[in-house]
């Protein structure tokens, strides 16, 4: 009889002791992990943006009376930095860096009849939240390809309605658009793992990569894709920089 | 076979069995200052009337069916000549032969009902081959689709092939409503409570489900 | 009861007409040159359908108003003329009435719909599509390259598919989302639908007229104010069918030269 | 299935609270099913319309609760677009198919119809069965797409296409909620027909002795020249029905044209033909206007001789008025489609008959006026709403001479002219009919009277209220108001939102008067006056037998009948009225000489 109880406490205790290991390591690893930065540039001159056409729209067109709106297909900052270049890692990911979901909730507003921000990158099941600030109704039409489990919507906003929370099930670049406002065209770029978005200047980061080799993918809605390979060593940081041509 | 024959008694005894019961007149033969023994009441039984009202409402939505096909075929140039599955043509004898058959047997029972027993020998042989007839139809229908279908000819594959199988589809639906009044006809007839308006209905439909069927094989051949 | 319905009848009649009868509640006014002929038309039409109106309303209320207390012992009486007097009374005025109706109607609509476009027509092109229009002139060559609907690209605002690259009668032929016209010149409109049924309308213009999907269909206006109008879609094409609009801006020649020029820069 | 035979007894008397109440072969059971249909279904169509009425007078307005209904189509209790267009496309579907067809053709026609011939029921009683059934099962079809994913369609009760059939990427509720609305209104043609076929088969056969086809009632003549049209056009209406269902579910192109391009996505469909289902729809659809109204004309009739005391000019010219509206009501179906891309030359060709279609329709009102002249009138909840049917059906009459002429219709097509021109001679008046029907028979089918001041109190909110409504479309539609529109930005609309203001206030006002109806309605069920046999002194059959009537409708001895149906205060009659099984002689008979 003692000896069934004394096994039982001794596997308790092994039980114990390797979970609190394994709580350890990941601490340790997450302590160990690094970052990818690096700049996107556009290269060569950027292209003519449309200007676009808001009349049909009473606010849209006073939103923009002194600012008129264009097409945000290539945003190009000072010294050539492409922005809305969505950066992510498609190989060499594993454990739960890999497997984890972000847990902050970007928020895509509807601003003077655009889309801010124009790309919004997201981790597979993140929540984001999409909102309205402006004084006219605005749908909202995501476009996924429903083979890829993904469910596609398409709902209205009025104004000052509250903010429509979703997530996605799945990997995909989905192109949103308002089919109130035909100009507005927006992306969600559902990736799996850790991620960026390049800024004004080009300029991104992607944090909590743990140590290893990666390949880093940039993805621009009209530029295209390209890949690198990236070392990161622990608490250390890689870097990559990429430049598109503009096509 | 031991079926008897049962008909309720009938007013007008001077109607000739062979003319059905379909040939009464209205009952508004009215004198306008109601002097009633002159009233001749010749209403015919309403399942006569009602046969005729329902195969008006199918003739019509064969015509929205037919109208469509000649607006659709003229709306855009993707129209496809399709040969049409060769058992169509066999099939067509076979509900031919069924209307033959079908006739055969209610010209039986009439006979019957009209006191002239000697011909009234086995009305609902003729039934049952009628029946087989009819459900051999449906499967050399069947059979069409399915070989259609094992040469990639689906549904979609092109508006031809889509009012080919809508038409013949509804065609079969509603010759599988004739199926059922012929099993009811032989179901009654057995119990000898058949009236002869159910069988005159009864015969009307199934004949006209082949006039639309020859109809529709001719638009087909025709259009298609 | 009846003679208060009597009255009410009688007030709801003449607080009907009496925006029409006053002209306190006109159409849009009229910019095209066919709509005269519209507009003549619709008054008649509001002359006879208004007398119609009311005096059938009176006869209604007065009748109600008369016959519904009868004293005792009164026998009831026969409309004089009967029933044949009144079916001749029907087919008389009524037919009469409405045979006219339909014989002028038919000059105005043979105006807009049977009668071809002038030679020299200004031929613009419209493309609707959930849920804005825009518009295509063919520039300076006079032609419109054809339309690819693969490169349809709202994203790209290649809103019509032109392929620009191939066709050479794509490359100076400009988009815009409002439709500028010169003032007292015939426009060929020529009407495209990208994707469900739209309908084109200015009720200035007097002009209505559905895009079929599948099936162009033409209109041919001309205009003669110059100022800024609404285009607006009539025919339910979706949740933003109540937005689907653009502007029509007729304008004198020398500024509608000049918006395309600006126009043909923005391409 | 049941034995097709009529000259005996149809069924015998039932037991089971199942087979009496539920799954019922009476007429006069099936009759009552069918008017509860038809009132839910109006409640709930009135509903809706109350909920777009306040959106389109105070858009930003927070309905409590809505977003009950739909938390994506009402977010925040303020509807969005898309399902305002639901809500007016379920509104017009349930009121046209459920209501407008249901309550004055199949409820009180299945009540009243066999009774006025003197039959002991229809002819088929199992397809009368079927056919409530059948209907009342697509009713909830079509309620059960407000429950699915993307909510009912948006696509107008005329559901054209392509918009109708290229599937969801049209917009929310394109596809399930199509494939719900077409298979709900197939099936709906299916108890139609089923009902359809036994009203032919009654007026034709099950007449008792001594009633020729003239001697029927005007309400008998409407409901059987309704089945006419309604056998025609239903059966018209389903294979469009089954067409469109096949573009969604098997990707064929009956209505989906070639290279039709919608989020930059080229469509798979090809070829297909949009004025198809226009074509189809309207052949359906504009007799289905007569399905509403031509019932509501012989009940009015019948009403109004009753309380006149004295019959109908002429009752054969009402006869052929109503069989000529019909047999026109086909030919006219293109006027609906002046604009739509259709030859001009057919558009003049659909012209003339639409306006021919004046004629019978004048001399209908013109009969009813002159009638009226020399009349000894009563007035009653029912009269009140027979003579408010005749005012109705002049003011939208007379807005069909702007829209019979393709000139005018460039102007007034797809604006609030059209949408008063309806809903004034379709929806107001018939629904005045079955008002007038309700008041009028409510006796007979229940044993029990309505509230007399309740009724006439409803009668007056409700005649001012829907000319409120109804009236500043008129006026809203010459403006060039569009129809269909959840909001109005359009710089030359906005001046116009005050008329819209004034209307919300007015269909609110209206909406709660109906209330009383509903009140008035069970009230009485439950504690009204016991209702004598005759409590109108009518002449018709109805009035010769029990209240409520027996399960054979006339007990143990078949009715015969005399007389022309409206022997009132006729000379020398022992009363001021002779009803038609009475073997009393008349000397100088009101009959058609």
């Amino acid at each position: 009889m003692s000896k069934t109880k004394n096994f039982a406490v001794v596997l308790s205790a092994v039980v114990l002791v390797c979970c609190g290991a394994l709580i350890l390591g990941q601490k340790v690893n997450a302590a160990g992990e690094g970052k990818i930065t690096g700049t996107v540039k556009l290269d060569g001159t950027a292209p003519h943006m449309k200007g676009i056409d808001m009349g049909k729209d009473p606010f849209c067109s006073k939103a923009h009376a002194t600012d008129p709106g264009k097409m945000e297909t290539y945003v190009v900052g000072s010294g050539g930095g492409l922005e809305n270049v969505v950066l992510y890692i498609t190989e060499g990911l594993t454990g739960p860096a890999a497997s984890q979901t972000a847990t902050t909730e970007p928020v895509f507003d509807q601003k003077n009849c655009m889309y801010t921000p124009h790309v919004l990158a997201l981790d597979v099941d993140q929540k984001f939240k999409v909102t309205t600030s402006d004084q006219t109704t605005h749908n909202i039409h995501p476009l996924p390809n429903p083979m890829t489990g993904n469910i596609p919507w398409n709902q209205s906003q009025p104004p000052g309605a509250a903010p429509v929370e979703k997530s996605w099930k799945a990997p995909e670049v989905i192109p949103v658009q308002c089919n109130i406002h035909p100009w507005m065209h927006g992306w969600f770029v559902v990736v799996k793992g850790p991620y960026a978005t390049s800024d004004s200047n080009g300029a991104y980061t992607i944090n909590n990569v743990p140590p290893g080799s990666y390949t880093v993918t940039a993805w621009h809605e009209a530029a295209g894709t390209q890949t690198q390979k990236v070392t990161v060593a622990a608490g250390g940081s890689g870097s990559a920089n990429f430049t598109f041509k503009a096509k | 076979m031991a079926t008897t024959v049962h008909e309720p008694p009938k007013h007008d005894l001077e109607r000739l069995p062979s003319q059905g019961s379909g040939n009464g007149g209205w009952r508004n033969l009215v004198p306008a200052d109601g002097d009633l023994p002159r009233v001749k009441d010749h209403a015919p039984p309403p399942a006569s009337t009602g046969i005729w009202v329902g195969l008006a409402a199918i003739t019509m939505t064969f015509a929205a069916f037919t109208s469509a096909l000649v607006v659709r075929q003229g709306a855009a140039p993707d129209w496809q000549h399709i040969t049409l599955p060769s058992i169509l043509y066999f099939n067509t004898l076979l509900i031919i032969a069924s209307s033959v058959t079908l006739e055969i047997s209610r010209r039986r029972v009439a006979a019957f009902m009209g006191g002239i027993k000697d011909r009234a020998a086995n009305p609902a042989r003729w039934l049952y081959i009628t029946l087989a007839l009819g459900v051999l139809f449906v499967a050399g229908q069947t059979f069409a689709w399915v070989q259609l279908k094992s040469q990639g000819f689906g549904l979609a594959t092109n508006v031809s092939y889509s009012f080919f199988y809508v038409l013949t589809v509804a065609h079969a639906l509603h010759l599988l409503g004739g199926l059922g009044g012929l099993v009811r006809v032989i179901a009654k007839l057995h119990n000898s409570v058949l009236r002869r308006s159910t069988l005159d209905a009864t015969s009307r439909y199934w004949h006209f489900m082949g006039v639309l069927w020859v109809y529709l094989l001719f638009l087909l051949w025709m259009k298609l | 009861m009846a003679k208060i319905f009597a009255v009410v009848i009688i007030l709801i009649a003449i607080a009907s007409a009496v925006p029409i009868v006053m002209h306190w509640w006109p159409m849009p006014q009229d910019i095209s040159v066919h709509g005269t002929l519209i507009d003549e038309q619709y008054a008649d039409t509001m002359l006879e359908a208004g007398i119609s109106f009311l005096a059938s309303q009176f006869l209604l209320a007065f009748f109600i108003w008369k016959f519904s207390a009868p004293k005792p012992g009164e026998r009831v009486k026969n409309f004089p003329g009967g029933a044949a007097g009144l079916v001749a009374a029907a087919f008389l005025l009524v037919g009469t009435e409405v045979l006219a109706l339909g014989v002028f109607g038919t000059k105005a609509w043979a105006s807009v719909y049977l009668t071809p476009p002038a030679a020299n027509a200004m031929p613009v092109q419209v493309q609707a599509g959930q849920f804005a229009f825009y518009f295509r002139y063919p520039g300076p060559d006079g032609k419109f390259g054809p339309l690819h609907a693969d490169q349809i690209s709202e994203a790209n605002a290649n809103f019509f598919g032109l392929d620009t690259t191939h066709d050479q009668d794509s490359k100076d032929d400009i988009v815009a989302a409002e439709l500028a016209i010169p003032v007292n010149r015939e426009i060929h409109l020529l009407m495209h639908s990208k994707d469900v049924g739209h309908s084109f309308y200015v009720p200035e213009l007097r002009i209505q007229q559905d895009f079929v999907p599948g099936l162009d269909v033409t209109v041919h206006f001309t205009a003669t104010k110059i100022g800024k109008y609404e285009i607006v879609c009539t025919q339910l094409c979706g949740l933003g069918h109540y937005n689907m609009k653009a502007y029509l801006e007729v304008k004198s020649q020398e500024d509608y030269d000049a918006w395309i020029k600006q126009q043909a820069a923005l391409q | 299935m049941h034995d097709m035979s009529a000259h005996a007894v149809p069924h015998g008397a039932p037991t089971s609270f199942i087979r009496k109440h539920v799954f019922s072969l009476d007429h006069k059971v099936i009759g009552k099913q069918y008017y509860a249909l038809a009132l839910l279904a109006a409640l709930i169509g009135m509903a809706l319309s109350w909920i777009m009425r306040i959106h389109l007078g105070w858009g930003s307005f927070a309905i409590p609760g809505l977003h009950l209904l739909s938390s994506t189509g009402a977010p925040g209790n303020v509807l969005t677009p898309e399902y305002y267009l639901q809500l007016m496309t379920m509104h017009g579907t349930i009121m046209v198919f459920f209501v407008l067809t249901t309550a004055p053709f199949a409820a009180f026609g299945n009540f009243f119809l066999p009774i006025q011939t003197g039959a002991e029921d229809m002819p088929f009683p199992h397809f009368n069965m079927m056919s409530f059934w059948v209907t009342f099962v697509g009713f909830w079809v079509l309620i059960a797409s407000f429950f699915v994913a993307d909510g009912p369609t948006l696509g107008g009760w005329t559901q054209y296409a392509p918009l109708s059939a290229i599937g969801s990427v049209g917009g929310p509720g394109q596809g399930l909620g199509v494939v719900l609305w077409a298979t709900s209104i197939a099936i709906f043609c299916v108890g139609q027909l089923f009902g359809s076929l036994n009203f032919i088969t009654t007026t034709l056969d099950m007449r008792c002795k001594g009633m020729s086809l003239m001697r029927l009632p005007l309400t008998a003549w409407g409901w059987f020249i309704t089945s006419v049209m309604g056998l025609t056009a239903f059966a018209v209406l389903m294979p469009a029905c089954i067409l469109l269902i096949l573009d969604h579910v098997a990707g064929t192109s009956f209505f989906v044209a070639s290279n039709l391009v919608i989020n930059d996505q080229v469509l798979p469909h090809s070829g297909g033909s949009t004025l198809l289902w226009q074509h189809l729809f309207w052949f359906f659809g504009h007799p289905e206007v007569y399905i509403a109204i031509v019932p509501g004309m012989g009940i009015v009739s019948h009403v109004l001789i009753t309380n006149m005391r004295k019959p109908m000019l002429s009752h054969r010219v009402l006869i052929y008025s109503m069989a000529a509206l019909a047999v026109l009501s086909y030919m006219v179906y293109g006027h609906h489609m002046f604009v739509s891309g259709m030859n001009p030359i057919s558009s003049l060709v659909f012209s003339f008959p639409t306006l021919v279609i004046t004629i019978p329709s004048t001399i209908v009102v013109l009969m009813w006026l002159g009638s009226l002249y020399g009349s000894k009138l009563r007035i009653n909840s029912a009269s009140l709403f027979a003579l408010g049917f005749v005012s109705m059906f002049i003011s939208g009459g007379v807005s069909g001479f702007f829209l019979a002429q393709p000139s005018i219709d460039i102007m007034l097509h797809a604006t609030y002219f059209v949408v008063g021109h309806f809903h004034l001679v379709m929806g107001v008046a018939a629904m005045f009919g079955i008002f007038a029907g309700t008041y009028f028979w409510f006796p007979k089918m229940t044993g029990r009277m309505m509230n007399e001041t309740l009724g006439k109190a409803h009668f007056i909110l409700s005649f001012i209220g829907a000319y409120c409504i109804f009236m500043p479309f008129h006026y809203l539609g010459i403006a060039g108001n569009v129809r269909r529109y959840q909001a109005f930005t359009d710089d030359y609309l906005i001046p116009l939102i005050p008329v819209h203001k004034f209307i919300t206030v007015a269909a609110l006002v209206t909406g709660f008067a109906q209330l009383i109806f509903v009140y008035n309605l069970i009230h009485s069920r439950f504690k009204g006056a016991i209702a004598s046999d005759n409590p109108w002194q009518g002449t018709s059959l109805e009035w010769s037998t029990a209240t409520p009537p027996p399960h054979n409708n006339f007990g143990d001895k078949m009715p015969v009948v005399y007389h022309d149906p409206y022997q009132y205060s006729v000379e020398g009659a022992s009363a001021d009225f002779i009803m038609q099984t009475s073997p009393e002689k008349i000397n100088s008979p009101n009959e058609e000489k």
